[in-house]
């Protein structure tokens, strides 16, 4: 039996479940609540429906997933006790490649064979299947019938239907939060699975604190000392993510929130800020686009113009600028926040004392305010250097220690995607730098997260 | 009382020549302000402008009008019996390329865009009966034509389209087939509906399982969860996962999704996966400020006359928080459409000239494929490039006006 | 305002009754061993001044006190001889039997009609659409409200007035056909003219259902119940009939909060 | 599954063929899954993913089945390495197909200064540690060699990770090396010291690696008219306009040349083909026929810079697409 | 509390006038046709009902009504006969000659130095670090907190008590050598010792600045102020000596209020 069949077949049962199971309670409950006495009667009719209704598709949907996962192996079993498969290669690794593709033959998932020795297989393999998958099938039914009718008995007036039910609802939604863990797990058990790996081919100070990167002389056979060195990257993440784009942005973005916030009139405020935050919202492949293709080589031109050595058509410079850009609207709505945070009452105090407005806004809000930007700000230095797609086109690959923001750096999320987009070796260290670079760049934005988060909320609670 | 007072000579030059600084300097702060606003928006308006004036170009194509005497040309192919097959072993390319030899002189193979002949075959399968006669018909010039005749081409490409505009066969049309195209070689000749359906089916994925996930983890959180060490975990990591870096969601997908659980490489199914798992933080965060404010006494309403906490949250906080839900949900859809560096892990960069058909199918999606064009040699990509981006915010900026949109609508003071 | 101190009906049927009833707040105890019946056929008042544990020792008789993680109660609490802290009681059930009206007037978000119809719905009460329709036309008029609303049933509960909002809550509450009814300051955010309406209403509804109300105000107090318990510092300081408390109360303490030394 | 030794994986059926690997070869491999699917209407179109030719074949080797790629390209030969994770995985017969020929060309900006170069400059320039003999001191062309003019060694290259690289050790840098005697017998004492002498490259700035992107490459030298930039051929022909070939042992990267071998930079382009997936992926054999019909001269790759193989190779590869002849692991490297 | 009602001075000057002066938010008319003349010599209190525009109007003798953008003033205000509404005047040296006072006291979360500081710094008063020393000296003593804070000048404003913080503000506005002080309910956010400690303060710095307080504390306007209006519904009601005020009103609705039938 094939699995939309069951599956209707199922649906089918629960939906049978769940009227007769209404209309029974239904009845029971208005003879009960004829006795008059108020607890007689629990549920609504449509809770004691979905008890039985659940109670006939779980157990056989759990069945069925378990006989998913179990059967291929019983029947791999079958088939290799059938005479055809005695010709099967010993190596584990083409047995299984052949078997798989007999079986996804024989399942209608393949039309022909890749290997002719699956052939032969292919026929045992769907007697075998028809038996296991009539056999399954058979148990979920009757599994659906036990558990139908065992909730169906326990259809009475006062019985707790609702209940029940509920606790199944707030189980599924105590298992989807747990979804959260089990993502973050799963991104630490990777990054520090292969990083281990790495650790172990790569000496991890000579990682954190070498200065020269060249994975590929690695990659080429040359051995992996000096090789991994992630200094510039980390340099240039940072020269491109917190020093340019925050000259960028801080200015920019903290000055435009005050505009908005103090001076701008409403109805310009209610325009500008959306306009703002598209600058949020536009893709960074758009940005990297658009760097690479029209800042990067206006300032390259700029920087020959006037004789600066060493510029590159892929700055630094020019993937900075950019990614300021982008962040402005971050900075602006955490100083906007900040600021309107600092009670009326300072600016009113300020006011009176015969202060200017900017007055009022360098010498009280500011400070006032400068725990929450200060917040904002690394909130912003770590979407930064996490940011991928601009340095990816436009900052380079040269692993540059240099102050030059007309040269071209690299950066620690343009060198993962390097490592893994362009020639990979069979596990090589190559491969693993860059999942040790991306446990780097986790744990570090992770930390200027919490840290950020501290900082805002603390001084939020000093407001409060 | 005695009032021994020494009042502040406001009047005086020192106080008045103070204050005058002072405005000054009110209004160079103000102007500084008023300068960084208008420097960001600039910024924002040389962006659209520069992908507007690169990529409108990308919309149209410049066209041949050729004039093919069919009955003439040796045409191995019989009007009655039109099939796909036939048209393949009717040698249409060499026929194509000969008609417009005759027609444009011995370099027309330059002229016109190596696809020029699915033109007319296209023109054939339409209507057969123009076999018997001779019929005009318009096919895309190459790409080094295309760009002269948009002003932005090289001297001998000018003068050949000057040429050409004598003989008066060069025309400028809509080019549908770039809506409707997919991947390809030839920038004349690309379009993106194969990276939007990639995208439509990624984001339906990533709809499909973070919003789900993500309104119930919400729920959980705001509505039932006790305060503990492990609904603290459960916080934490939410946190956590909205600040992690999105390429590192790639390298999860990569490592977890493809080499633990051999999922199909370049699938929107696993993009999608890895979407959601980047959106679903989002789309927690903005659930539980939307669930957090709706006020207390509607849930006190309901206990007080006999819902149980599932009815109560399920009847009336959540219709109540959905529009706030709804709004952090599109942001967050929005942010996973626009993204490109975690796809770039589980290989969904790869030259696909057939839209996806399903889910498991290898598919890109329009991020991607703008950097992919954003990398090609040939200069006729740069315009396709800017209209694919073209096409791509204003999916994004519609999508984000509908969430202020949204928000605006549903705010409520309670 | 219109009612003078209303005379005492004899209790007839005793329906809730509290004993030796401590609430904590974690460790804090907010409820210091109170013990109280509350008829039938009398309304009873909870006086005292503000923090003195009236609306904690309220929420506890139909335990909507369990939604506060840190609130514990000790002692027992029955409804018709029923332990309602027993764990075979349903709490559902028993805040269906137990209404409760709030000091903010809460009504849903949704229509006057839905409003009302809510309870009935959830608990299976009404049997169709027409049953329905009864159910909230009687519950309107037993709230006073339905000439006020006829025309509008579906309009909105909460574009009504403020007092109209809080007689649609008291309709929200009977329509679930309740034995007790729970008022905490419902009338505090009203103005005058809405407070006599709702003062009007607890003496109509008075005998059909058991009522208890909070109150600061001790007018009010006087005017709508038969029976007063003033509560000091999580004590029940003095409980009696209200005349009684008001004239001629037995402790210093009492004496000292209706005469204003504090408060 | 557990104890399922028909292995687990989403197995399933294809029916889009699947390429991986280099990037030189990714154009032409595009271009002729587009002239398949024009040739047989109604087939999907062939994906096609620039990995790095490593990199291609890392997922070509994982398997025989409908989730591991069927064809691997790739601007070197297989290395033996990789052949014998092939044969481990089960990948046993693989179908070799040079469809092609490219050059690595050396080019400078058109107002650069005319270079002339030969492998032993190139070496002495480029090299990490040349003849074994200390860092590369160097710092303009004429330290290197008198003739040459006093300008700053800057050369954009592509990263050692790619096929392009391989091919420019291989061709370039080992012919250069191999000039001195003492090199040639370190080959046979010890293979890895050789390998690390006449293969690395100086990583003080001298030699800038451009990435996977020929492209940009092209771009950099128009702006830098003093650089010297190593990349595919076909990028030379697509950028006539400004750029200038710079002739290697007095011989200009040409057509002619390359296709001859008589350029020194001249490579192979291959295809790599499972077997195992000819009768099982629709419209495999006819992807392999459309590359074999297109790659003559004049043919519709060459248009797109691939130089055309010998006569020849093109007649031994056009024999291996029709009998599918399988590699000999014996003959790599 | 310590001060029986006060005397009058005879007015020895008149400090600012107001004559038909009107403010509207928006369409809104808070203040309507309001006429009054603060003297030097004596403490003027406004009080009022809630809402009855007792704030906006003080806040129209500074200018502070010019930060609400809604808000609109019509009329004339003199300051020692100058029209601070005409173009001429200088907003922001008005401010510094009429310092003001706010119901919760608002130190900048700076040093107690650095908030007596911030004044002087601004308008330039003082010519070094000695200079402004001696200023937040002065200023600190005659707020009458220098004894409380002399050794902690550094801390931060914010970390004293609600009662220092408020002459803190008092100490900040008088640095700057103002002619008038306003004060919006200075004592409201006070406890009982700290608003004694204000309200004397107050009669010291009487006769040295011009000073006009709102208060919703009738006892406490009787005990500061030589002067009282009654300001009811945006109208002056009443203005006069607080003495008369408060045993002898001449308007009804004055009675009503000081009788507590309203308000
Ligand atoms: N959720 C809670 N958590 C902790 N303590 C609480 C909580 N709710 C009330 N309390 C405390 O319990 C005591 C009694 O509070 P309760 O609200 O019952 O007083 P009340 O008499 O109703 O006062 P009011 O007249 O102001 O409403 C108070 O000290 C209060 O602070
Ligand atoms: N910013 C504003 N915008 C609009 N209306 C306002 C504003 N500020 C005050 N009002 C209105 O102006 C009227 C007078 O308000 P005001 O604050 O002056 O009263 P008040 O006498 O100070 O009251 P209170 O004693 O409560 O402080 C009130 O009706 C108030 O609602
Ligand atoms: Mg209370
Ligand atoms: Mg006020
Ligand atoms: O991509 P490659 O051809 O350089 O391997």
């Amino acid at each position: 039996m094939t699995g939309p069949a069951i599956f209707l077949l199922l649906a089918g049962l629960g939906a049978i479940a769940w009227v007769s199971a209404r209309a029974r309670a239904l009845r029971l409950q208005t003879v009960a609540r004829t006795s008059g006495r108020r607890d007689a009667v629990h549920s609504l009719p449509g809770y004691h429906g979905w008890y039985v209704a659940l109670w006939t598709l779980i157990p056989a949907a759990i069945f069925l997933a378990i006989w998913a996962n179990v059967s291929p192996g019983l029947i791999t079993q079958t088939v290799l006790s059938d005479p055809a498969a005695q010709s099967l290669p010993a190596d584990a690794f083409s047995r299984s490649a052949i078997l798989g593709e007999a079986r996804n033959i024989a399942s209608g998932a393949q039309a022909a064979a890749f290997n002719p020795a699956a052939r032969a297989l292919v026929e045992p393999y769907r007697t075998a299947m028809n038996e296991y998958g009539i056999a399954g099938a058979a148990l979920a039914l009757v599994l659906a019938f036990a558990g139908g009718a065992y909730a169906f008995t326990r259809v009475r007036p006062d019985f707790r239907a609702r209940t029940r039910v509920e606790r199944l609802v707030m189980a599924s939604l105590l298992i989807a939060s747990l979804l959260a863990i089990v993502t973050t797990l799963g991104i630490v058990v990777s990054l520090l699975w292969e990083s281990i790996r790495f650790f172990s081919m790569v000496n991890p100070v000579d990682f954190l604190f070498g200065t020269k990167w060249s994975p590929q002389s690695a990659a080429m056979g040359y051995g992996n000392k000096d090789a991994f060195g992630a200094v510039p990257l980390f340099w240039g993440t940072i020269f491109i993510g917190a020093i340019i784009a925050m000259v960028v942005a801080i200015p920019l973005g903290l000055m435009s929130a005050i505009y908005l916030t103090q001076y701008a009139r409403p109805q310009v405020r209610k325009w500008m800020k959306p306009i703002l935050e598209v600058l949020a919202g536009v893709p960074t492949v758009v940005y990297g686009y658009f760097a690479a293709l029209t800042i990067a080589p206006a300032l390259r031109d700029f920087a020959v113009s006037v004789g600066i050595h060493g510029a590159s058509s892929e700055s630094a410079l020019a993937a900075g600028l950019v990614m300021g850009v982008m962040i402005i609207p971050f900075v602006s709505s955490m100083a906007d926040d900040s600021i309107a945070a600092v009670p009326q009452s300072m600016r009113d105090g300020s006011l009176a004392m015969g202060a200017t407005t900017s007055e009022t806004i360098r010498k009280v809000l500011i400070p006032a305010a400068l725990p929450g930007v200060v917040g904002g700000v690394l909130l912003a230095v770590s979407r930064a250097i996490g940011e991928t797609m601009i340095v990816v086109m436009a900052a380079g690959l040269a692993a540059n220690l240099t102050l030059n923001p007309f040269s071209s750096v690299t950066t620690v999320t343009t060198q993962i995607v390097q490592l893994l987009t362009g020639d990979q070796e069979f596990d090589s260290a190559k491969t693993l730098a860059a999942f040790a670079l991306g446990l780097v760049l986790f744990i570090v934005t992770l930390l200027l997260n919490i840290v950020a988060l501290r900082v805002v909320k603390k001084y939020r609670e000093a407001y409060e | 009382m005695s009032a021994t007072r020494n009042p502040t000579d406001w009047k005086s030059d020192v106080m008045q020549k103070r204050i005058a600084r002072r405005y000054a300097a009110e209004r160079r702060f103000k102007l500084m302000g008023l300068f960084a606003v208008m420097l960001s928006a600039a910024f924002l308006a040389f962006l659209l402008f520069t992908m507007l004036g690169n990529g409108l170009r990308g919309f149209t194509r410049t066209e041949i009008a050729l004039q093919v005497d069919f009955p003439a040309s040796p045409l191995l192919l019989d009007p009655a019996n039109i099939t796909d097959q036939g048209l393949v072993g009717a040698n249409l390319p060499m026929v194509t390329s000969e008609v417009a030899k005759k027609a444009l002189g011995p370099d027309a193979d330059a002229l016109l865009s190596p696809t020029a002949w699915t033109s007319i075959r296209d023109a054939i399968k339409a209507d057969p009966k123009i076999l018997s006669r001779t019929e005009t018909i318009s096919v895309p010039a190459s790409t080094v034509i295309d760009l002269a005749a948009k002003g932005k081409g090289s001297p001998q490409a000018e003068a050949a389209v000057a040429r050409l505009k004598q003989q008066g066969v060069l025309s400028t049309g809509f080019n549908a087939s770039f809506l409707t195209g997919s991947d390809g070689t030839d920038p004349t000749q690309v379009g993106i509906w194969g990276a939007f359906k990639g995208s439509l089916l990624t984001m339906l994925v990533t709809l499909l399982l973070s919003f789900p996930v993500g309104v119930a983890t919400a729920l959980y959180l705001e509505e039932y969860a006790r305060k503990s060490w492990w609904t603290d975990i459960i916080e934490v990591s939410i946190n956590n996962l909205a600040a992690v870096p999105s390429i590192i969601f790639g390298l999860l997908g990569l490592s977890i999704f493809l080499n633990f659980m051999h999922l199909p490489r370049s699938a929107a199914l696993v993009g999608g996966m890895t979407l959601a798992l980047m959106t679903m933080p989002v789309i927690v965060i903005a659930g539980r400020n939307a669930i957090k404010s709706v006020p207390p006494s509607i849930r006190d309403a309901a206990l007080g006359i006999g819902a149980s906490p599932v009815q109560v949250v399920f009847q009336h906080v959540l219709p109540l928080a959905l529009p706030g839900i709804l709004t952090g949900t599109i942001i967050g859809m929005a942010r996973a459409l626009g993204e490109t560096a975690p796809l770039l892990m589980i290989g969904m960069r790869a030259f696909i000239a057939t839209p996806p058909g399903g889910i498991t199918d290898p598919a890109t999606v329009l991020p991607v494929q703008i950097f992919l064009w954003s990398d090609e040699v040939s200069k006729g990509f740069v315009e396709k490039t800017s209209a694919a981006i073209i096409v791509l915010l204003v999916f994004l900026l519609a999508m984000n006006g509908l969430a202020i949109y949204l928000r605006n609508k549903f705010e409520k003071r309670w | 305002m219109m009612h003078e101190p209303q005379t005492l009906t004899p209790a007839t049927e005793t329906k809730m009754t509290a004993r030796d009833v401590k609430v904590f707040y974690g460790d804090k105890q907010a409820i210091k061993g109170v013990s109280i019946d509350v008829d039938m056929d009398n309304v009873t008042a909870f006086i005292g001044p503000s923090g003195c544990g009236k609306s904690t020792f309220l929420r506890t008789l139909n335990r909507m006190n369990d939604t506060v993680a840190s609130a514990r109660v000790e002692g027992a609490i029955t409804l018709d001889g029923e332990d309602i802290y027993a764990p075979s009681m349903d709490v559902v059930q028993l805040r269906a039997r137990v209404g409760m009206v709030f000091q903010k007037p809460n009504p849903f978000p949704k229509s006057i009609y839905e409003n009302i119809a809510y309870g009935p719905r959830i608990h299976g009460l009404a049997a169709g659409k027409a049953d329905l329709d009864v159910i909230v036309e009687k519950s309107l008029r037993r709230a006073g409200l339905w000439d006020e609303v006829k025309d509008r049933l579906h309009d909105s509960g909460t574009a009504l007035s403020g007092g109209q909002q809080q007689r649609l809550c008291i309709g929200r509450a009977i329509a679930v056909e309740p034995e007790v009814i729970l008022m905490d300051e419902p009338c505090s955010a009203l103005d005058p003219i809405a407070t006599a309406k709702i003062e009007e209403l607890i003496h109509e509804l008075r005998g059909r259902y058991a009522i208890v109300i909070v109150t600061h105000n001790m007018q009010q107090a006087a005017r709508v119940s038969q029976r007063t318990a003033f509560f000091h510092l999580g004590e029940l300081v003095e409980y009696g009939v209200t005349s009684d408390i008001f004239t001629n109360p037995r402790q210093e303490r009492t004496k000292d909060y209706i005469t204003g030394r504090y408060g | 599954g557990c104890g399922d030794q028909s292995g687990g994986g989403a197995g399933g059926t294809r029916d889009q063929i699947r390429a991986v690997g280099s990037s030189t070869v990714y154009p032409f491999a595009t271009a002729v899954a587009e002239l398949f699917v024009q040739g047989n209407p109604g087939m999907k179109s062939p994906i096609i993913e620039s990995t790095g030719t490593g990199g291609g074949m890392k997922l070509f080797c994982a398997g025989v089945g409908a989730q591991y790629p069927d064809i691997a390209d790739a601007s070197r030969r297989m290395k033996k390495a990789e052949f014998e994770m092939c044969q481990q995985n089960g990948v046993k017969d693989i179908v070799e197909i040079q469809i092609g020929v490219d050059g690595l060309a050396f080019a400078e900006s058109s107002k650069g200064p005319g270079f002339k170069l030969t492998p032993k400059i190139v070496y002495e320039a480029l090299a990490a540690n040349p003849y074994g003999k200390g860092p590369n001191k160097a710092q303009s062309w004429k330290d290197v060699d008198p003739s040459l003019p006093a300008i700053p060694i800057s050369v954009f290259g592509p990263p050692s990770t790619s096929g392009t690289r391989d091919s420019l050790a291989e061709l370039i840098l080992e012919k250069g090396c191999q000039s001195d005697e003492a090199m040639k017998a370190l080959k046979e004492k010890n293979e890895d010291e050789y390998k690390a002498t006449c293969t690395r490259i100086r990583e003080d700035g001298k030699y800038v690696d451009s990435g996977e992107n020929d492209n940009l490459i092209v771009q950099k030298l128009g702006a830098n008219p003093n650089a010297l930039g190593i990349f595919g051929f076909s990028f030379l022909e697509e950028n006539k306009d400004t750029l200038k070939d710079v002739p290697i042992n007095g011989v200009e990267a040409t057509y002619e040349t390359v296709s001859t071998g008589q350029y020194p930079g001249a490579r192979p382009l291959y295809i790599y083909v499972k077997k195992a997936h000819m009768q099982a992926v629709p419209g495999l054999q006819a992807y392999l026929n459309a590359f074999a019909a297109n790659w003559a001269p004049d043919g519709p790759l060459t248009k797109r810079g691939m130089v055309a193989a010998p006569d020849d190779v093109r007649k031994a590869s056009a024999e291996a697409v029709k009998s599918l002849t399988v590699l000999d692991g014996s003959v790599l490297k």
